[in-house]
């Protein structure tokens, strides 16, 4: 099964090559069905890769696959290969399983569109670069990957881009990525020039973490950081994660692919792969792990307030990838990356849902014109329900284990505060979750007749797909619990790719890792009850607001209006998302605008400027002089004709030739060079 | 330096001197001059302090080099002139104007 | 003297060769009757170009001949195939380009012959005599095809900027050269090597001359600040030409500075690759971030070819076997990448002018989805993003610079590939991610308008095979670099023996 | 005797080379350049190197400064207002100038000849040109060939570029 590994990315890639050149000439349905054969051919693999990684023992469950040498020179050696081991095994099963789903689900939701071929070329592309991302062997693999999957991102985002909102969210995502990828890029580098002074020439995984010892702290440190830097374009976290809230223009199952299950999840595997590099750096560990439950927070509280059903979903997936990073900033890299399984699952669960509802709606997102939509589209609600319960937590759907598993950790490892955080997210969570679901789901439909008397289920190629994930979401955890849980078979899993990682943890958290061992056990169960009385305190609340039959039992100050007026300036900063784009663009944007115009005008302006500048001296010169002689010989009457005369023909020999202009500064650059090499 | 064998006071220096003064005069010229006739003249002045010096230190060398390399300088530039008075032609006919600052249609 | 002339016709083959061809084209192109279309001397010549690649990958012969003049070593072989590819795709795109500018001249074609042959006598030379023979050579016959529209006054501006700048530098270059005669008695790279490691240290007159032969080939280079001319000139001529000028001519002056610098003058390295230093640093920042605010495309492709001349610089400077390799490897990819880019703008261009901007690029994914994604293979590996050949090559670069110490010039250089992605990713924007405009589907144009809005965007079978080929080159250096380095390490391995 | 020779010589081509930029009429401008062209051939000649000499009249003053002339007549170039010869960049252009000339006469005041001396006597190079002529044809055959293809591309070009084409509408 090992030898067909490459299969699992290429298959892809053929369908995005034959769909790209021929998607126009082919009916619709070709094109579907072969960009979703294709995903199932790469998922049939991935599973039989899976089952057979199950089947070795545990030593020899990481397997170096090499195909060729990519680049050679001298001592450098680089190969395309992949590293196949748990972690990798497990990320493309979640990328080919969702994805097939999402596929499928896609031909239904697109099945109008215009674009049907394209769409399918760019999304069997992009699972080719997530493939290569999670597979590769290598750095530059990954970097490959890195690349790839943003710039399909891009494209996705700006499908529509008829509409201008999409096209611009299309370039923000990309100039926000490019300054998380300038931090990754550099982090690389750095990586290598390091390494290379120590004479080790290659870019292997294996080889790198073998040889880290030759770096020292700081340096480690730095270059951790500069990674998390790309991590934080990727993943959407504080202060770049501006970027995915807008990317919620492209089509839904994009979002529910790229933008909630695997893309973004490429940070939080990229430091859990990278876990030998965290674990020398522990104050990087601690910078990911505050910047990611700071992330959850402060995205929960914008999710609060707003609106647009995918708004909601896009600030709840920052959030809850700012749990992951907290995990893996922790070192607790099995619960990351086990958030991360389930995230993909009810996540996606969810987006599809929310698609399937904005189709019903005719492309309406706005949640306050929705409303009573479970007596239309029971499958729909129902699922997302389940989506919802296992997102706030509730036991025994998928979220409760692994959300629970991080806020142990934390709490396992000493850091109260980060616990204390990630259980007021919860409950946050659990909030605006089930605002959602009553919003849109319960109640009266708000919406215009017109659209009401549309109001449908979603034909089978959608719902079915939604089923499946449902059953991922509710069971995903009791499945995974046995995989991913301490002192269970499955902790042997994963474990083997974070010894490195989990070793040097411990010793973060040492001094609390003892009192940890005797609060096992007992603490465990009050802290697992005390994350659900969270989550059902969230969704008890947002009943009480939003859900007609509980409404009537609360007290008159708990309404949503009332709660709004009481607290307006609170209400409006966050209904503005805390006015992060306006500073953005008060702070950068504009600042960057300026530059831009001021570039535009580098060549005319700098250059120019200086000869213009010599031109305009001499003619200011020669002007007064020629006032002066004006005076003289005819006196103030005429002077004021002539200046305006003189004042034209002064602007047009401002136009100077520029040949002479090129052939100064050509003289000029000879002059400073003969004259630092003189003094030099 | 040959110079003693040589009775003149006559040094490499003075030769290269020269060449550099015809050098800057020329660059001069193609700095100043708006019109695109008098820029080739310069131009040609600049080959020539070259040709002065290869020369020069072709004598004070006793090398033969050097003066072969001018005779290959002044047939090349004798073709560059050929090539620029042709160009010179097409600019005239298209813009009708021989000063070279009246062509900036392209810049930035 | 004459003993040692070692004459050896098997040595200059393909300058044989290619002189054969052009002469035949020529005399064809006399005999044929004046109105009679001139595209068979384009399939003429490439023909001729075809046979002469392999002949020039494989004549290479150990030693220098006709005096120690010509070399004729694998060095000279890479940057003749870089040079033979390069004339091809321009040949054929031409073919295309005349008839949309509706010019029927058969000397275009074995002016471009020439152009090339003066290239290849460049990489080839072994003594300056020589090297500045051939520089004139090929800087004559570009002056001619620059101004070659002579009914666009775009064209004739551009080529009078090009000559009065190029005929500057060459006094200048000239300049160098004869003080660099007046240093070592002599001008060829192996003696004058020779005579400066006798001396090693740096008297005044080797100063003014590496200073003057670095500022007269850095204009053919376009560094910074010599470059001025090279955004108009590529506007203003044809579009094959711009794309020949930026891709051969910038190699064949990367070519004769390596064989200055490190065959003749290694020993003076630390006074010189300062020098460098700062022009690479300085070019690579400036091309990168005036190309940002461009709105023509060929200009934005001109600046584009700025920066990537400054980051090719590094490989050149650092003077190890595996920098040295990498610009040449960069130079190969370079062909490809920049000459396919140019091939799309060429589809654009009509008569009328329109078709320059970078706006009219918009919606262009779905009007032509092949050209839309060609365009952006190119472009993605100018930018340097994996898979692509443009990757590979900056990778060697920077890496030859990390493994010389030169760890700011590669800090830079990744500087300066972070800001290029802006510009090239604009286009693809454009591409993908906007509608197209209204104005670009001729609406707008009014009567004369309709007369040319379907000519542009038809792309001809010739231009089709230059995409294909570039494409695959781009995308094949990307992916499989090893032969295409190996050579090139083994070309440059002599200039490192000493 | 030479020494005074250099410098008439000298002088005399500096004086026209400045007359040849500061001129107003471009026909003078060319005649200047011919005086130039004259002295830098004497000096030629002072320098042992008459083939050069020769070289430097019959192809400059000969070839060269004729197409000047014919070029200036034909384009009807007449005499020029002073505010319209001289470009506006002049503040700066004047002091780069006198700059550059600092910086290389201080590189060639300080500079002394250290390269061997080669094979050439005085005498031999007093009757080089029979020694230039069989160098060209043999050391020197290759460079010799490819500037005879220059010439034929100086020449197409030319006629290329000026030639009319037949239908072209101007």
């Amino acid at each position: 099964m090992i030898e067909l590994a490459w299969l699992i990315p290429m298959l892809p890639f053929t369908g995005a090559v034959i769909n790209g050149f021929f998607g126009s000439r082919m009916p619709k349905k070709t094109v579907g069905l072969i960009a979703c054969l294709v995903m199932a051919g790469a998922f049939i693999i991935s599973s039989s890769l899976f089952i057979k990684i199950l089947s070795l023992p545990v030593d020899q469950r990481s397997i170096e696959v090499t195909y060729f040498t990519w680049i050679a020179s001298g001592a450098f050696h680089l190969d395309i290969g992949f590293l196949i081991d748990p972690l990798s095994t497990l990320m493309i099963m979640v990328v080919t399983g969702v994805g097939l789903l999402i596929h499928i689900y896609s031909v239904g939701y697109m099945h109008e569109d215009k674009g049907f071929w394209r769409y399918f070329a760019y999304l069997n592309l992009f699972v080719f670069f997530m493939l290569m991302l999670v597979l590769g062997g290598n750095y530059l693999v990954m970097f490959l990957g890195w690349e790839g999957v943003g710039l399909c991102s891009f494209l996705l985002i700006g499908f529509w881009y008829e509409k201008k909102s999409a096209s611009d969210a299309g370039k923000k995502a990309f100039v926000v990525n490019r300054i998380g990828d300038f931090g990754f890029v550099l982090g690389l580098f750095l990586l290598f020039w390091t390494l290379s002074s120590h004479g080790v020439t290659s870019l292997d995984y294996k080889t790198v973490f073998a040889s880290l010892h030759h770096i020292d702290t700081a340096t480690i440190t730095v270059i951790t950081l500069l990674l998390f830097v790309g991590a934080t374009g990727k993943s959407a976290q504080l202060p770049l994660y501006v970027w995915l809230p807008d990317a919620m223009e492209g089509p839904t199952p994009v979002s529910a692919l790229i933008h909630a299950a695997t893309m973004v999840t490429a940070g939080v595997y990229m430091i859990a792969r990278n876990n030998a590099l965290y674990a020398m750096a522990p104050i990087s560990g601690e910078v990911v792990a505050v910047v990611g439950i700071c992330t959850a927070l402060f995205a929960a509280t914008i999710g609060l307030v707003q609106n647009d059903i995918k708004k909601v979903l896009a600030y709840s997936t920052v959030s809850q990838l700012g749990y992951m990073f907290a995990a893996v900033g922790l070192g607790a890299y099995t619960a990351g990356v086990f958030h991360l399984m389930t995230h993909a699952f009810f996540k996606g669960l969810m987006f599809l849902g929310s698609g399937s509802v904005i189709h019903a709606m005719g492309g309406e997102q706005d949640m306050r014109k929705m409303g009573g939509l479970h007596k239309h589209m029971k499958i729909t609600s129902v699922t997302f329900i389940i989506g919802a319960l296992a997102i706030a937590g509730m036991p025994p759907f998928s979220g409760f284990w692994s959300k629970d598993e991080i806020l142990w950790e934390a709490f396992e490892k000493g850091h109260t505060i980060i616990w204390a955080m990630g259980l007021l997210t919860a409950f946050l969570t659990a909030f605006y979750m089930f605002r959602q679901v009553f919003m849109t789901f319960t109640g009266e439909c708000r919406a215009d007749r017109h659209t009401q008397e549309h109001l449908h289920e979603s034909p089978k190629i959608m719902t079915v797909p939604l089923i499946i994930l449902a059953i991922l979401a509710a069971a995903g955890g009791i499945v995974g619990i046995s995989f991913f849980e301490e002192g269970t078979a499955a902790h042997h899993f994963l474990s083997p790719v974070f010894e490195q990682g989990g070793h040097a943890a411990a010793n973060v958290g040492g001094h609390v890792a003892q009192n940890g061992e005797a609060l096992h056990g007992g603490m465990e169960a009050i802290l697992m009850a005390v994350s659900v009385a969270a989550g059902l305190c969230g969704i008890f609340l947002a009943g009480l607001l939003y859900y007609a039959p509980l409404k009537k039992y609360a007290p008159s100050f708990w309404r949503p209006e009332v709660i709004a007026a009481a607290f307006k300036p609170v209400y409006a900063l966050l209904y503005n998302k805390y006015y992060v784009d306006e500073m953005y663009d008060h702070i950068i944007v504009n600042p960057i605008k300026r530059f831009c115009g001021w570039c535009l005008s580098f060549d005319l302006g700098i250059i120019d400027g200086i000869v213009n500048g010599a031109a305009w001296t001499t003619r200011l010169w020669a002007w007064l002089l020629h006032k002066f002689d004006i005076y003289i010989i005819d006196g103030v009457i005429n002077s004021a004709a002539t200046f305006t005369g003189y004042n034209s023909g002064f602007w047009r020999r401002l136009q100077t030739g520029r040949l002479q202009n090129y052939a100064l500064i050509f003289v000029i650059g000879l002059l400073i060079i003969v004259g630092s090499a003189l003094l030099g | 330096m040959p110079a003693g064998k040589y009775k003149n006071m006559l040094t490499l220096t003075h030769f290269l001197i020269l060449s550099f003064i015809l050098f800057s005069i020329g660059v001069a010229g193609v700095l100043l001059r708006r019109n695109i006739i008098i820029v080739l003249m310069s131009l040609e002045l600049i080959f020539n302090s070259v040709n002065i010096s290869l020369a020069a230190f072709s004598y004070f060398m006793q090398s033969l080099s050097g003066t072969i390399f001018v005779i290959f300088n002044i047939t090349i530039a004798a073709a560059e002139v050929a090539i620029g008075l042709a160009i010179l032609v097409t600019v005239y006919r298209r813009r009708k104007t021989v000063y070279v600052d009246e062509l900036d249609e392209m810049k930035g | 003297m004459l003993e040692t002339l070692n004459i050896n016709l098997t040595a200059i083959l393909p300058e044989i060769l290619l002189t054969a061809l052009a002469l035949c084209v020529m005399a064809l192109d006399l005999i044929m009757r004046r109105g009679a279309s001139r595209l068979v001397l384009g399939y003429l010549s490439i023909i001729g170009l075809l046979i002469i690649l392999p002949v020039s990958c494989v004549s290479v012969i150990d030693g220098a001949f006709y005096g120690g003049m010509v070399k004729a070593d694998g060095f000279s072989a890479y940057f003749n195939a870089i040079f033979i590819i390069a004339a091809i795709f321009t040949i054929l795109i031409s073919m295309d380009y005349l008839k949309r500018v509706n010019i029927n001249k058969g000397e275009y074609y074995y002016i471009v012959l020439f152009a090339t042959l003066g290239m290849m006598v460049m990489a080839a030379s072994n003594d300056l005599v020589n090297l500045y023979v051939g520089l004139e050579l090929m800087a004559l016959s570009f002056y001619v095809l620059v101004a070659i529209r002579t009914a666009s006054s775009k064209s004739v501006e551009a080529a009078l900027k090009y000559f009065v700048l190029g005929a500057l530098s060459s006094g200048v270059l000239l300049y160098g050269i004869s003080f660099t005669y007046g240093v070592a008695g002599t001008t060829n790279f192996t003696e004058i090597a020779f005579q400066a490691r006798r001396v090693t240290i740096l008297d005044p007159y080797l100063l003014l001359a590496i200073v003057f032969i670095i500022v007269g080939f850095s204009f053919k280079i376009a560094l910074f600040p010599f470059h001025l001319w090279s955004p108009d000139t590529y506007e203003g001529a044809p579009t094959p030409i711009a794309a020949l000028l930026s891709v051969g001519s910038k190699a064949a002056a990367f070519a004769a500075f390596m064989r200055v610098f490190l065959v003749a003058l290694p020993v003076y390295q630390p006074h010189w690759s300062r020098i460098f230093w700062g022009l690479s640093a300085a070019t690579m920042l400036y091309g990168s971030v005036v190309a940002i605010s461009q709105k023509n495309i060929v200009r934005m492709l001109a600046y584009s070819s700025i920066a990537h001349a400054g980051i090719i610089m590094i490989g050149f400077l650092v003077t190890s076997d595996m920098g040295a390799a990498g610009v040449m490897y960069y130079l190969l990819v370079y062909a490809f990448m920049n000459i396919g880019a140019f091939t799309v703008v060429t589809l654009f261009i009509r008569s009328s002018g329109r078709g320059e901007s970078i706006r009219d690029y918009r919606g262009l994914a779905v009007r032509h989805p092949w050209l839309a994604f060609v365009m952006s293979i190119f472009l993605v590996s100018l930018a340097g993003i994996p898979p692509t050949g443009g990757f590979t090559a900056k990778f060697f670069i920077l890496s030859s610079a990390i493994n010389a110490q030169y760890y700011w010039l590669a800090v830079i250089g990744v500087v300066s590939t972070a800001i290029s992605l802006f510009f090239y990713a604009k286009v693809i924007f454009y591409m993908y991610l906007s509608e197209p405009d209204a104005l670009t589907e001729g609406t707008a144009g009014g009567a004369a308008g309709g007369a040319d809005r379907d000519l542009p965007i038809m792309s001809s079978a010739t231009c089709n095979i230059v995409l294909v080929a570039a494409a695959v080159g781009t995308v094949l250096l990307g992916i499989y670099p090893t032969p295409f380095i190996d050579m090139a390490i083994k070309a440059v391995k002599p200039f490192f023996l000493t | 005797m030479e020494q005074i020779f250099f410098y008439i010589f000298a002088i005399l081509a500096v004086a026209s080379a400045i007359a040849v930029v500061a001129a107003k009429n471009p026909v003078h401008s060319a005649v200047y350049l011919i005086i130039c062209f004259l002295q830098v051939a004497a000096l030629f000649i002072l320098l042992r190197a008459p083939f050069l000499a020769a070289a430097q009249v019959f192809i400059y003053v000969g070839a060269v400064m004729v197409l000047f002339l014919f070029a200036v007549l034909v384009l009807n170039v007449g005499k020029e207002r002073l505010g319209e010869q001289i470009h506006h960049q002049s503040v700066i252009v004047i002091p780069a100038v006198i700059l550059l000339l600092l910086m290389m006469g201080i590189l060639v005041a300080k500079g002394r000849l250290t390269a061997p001396m080669g094979a050439f006597t005085e005498k031999a190079l007093e009757k080089n040109t029979e020694v230039i002529g069989k160098m060209l044809f043999s050391k020197y055959l290759f460079p010799f060939e490819v500037v005879s293809v220059l010439l034929l591309i100086a020449l197409i070009g030319a006629v290329a570029l000026v030639m009319k084409e037949k239908g072209s509408q101007d």
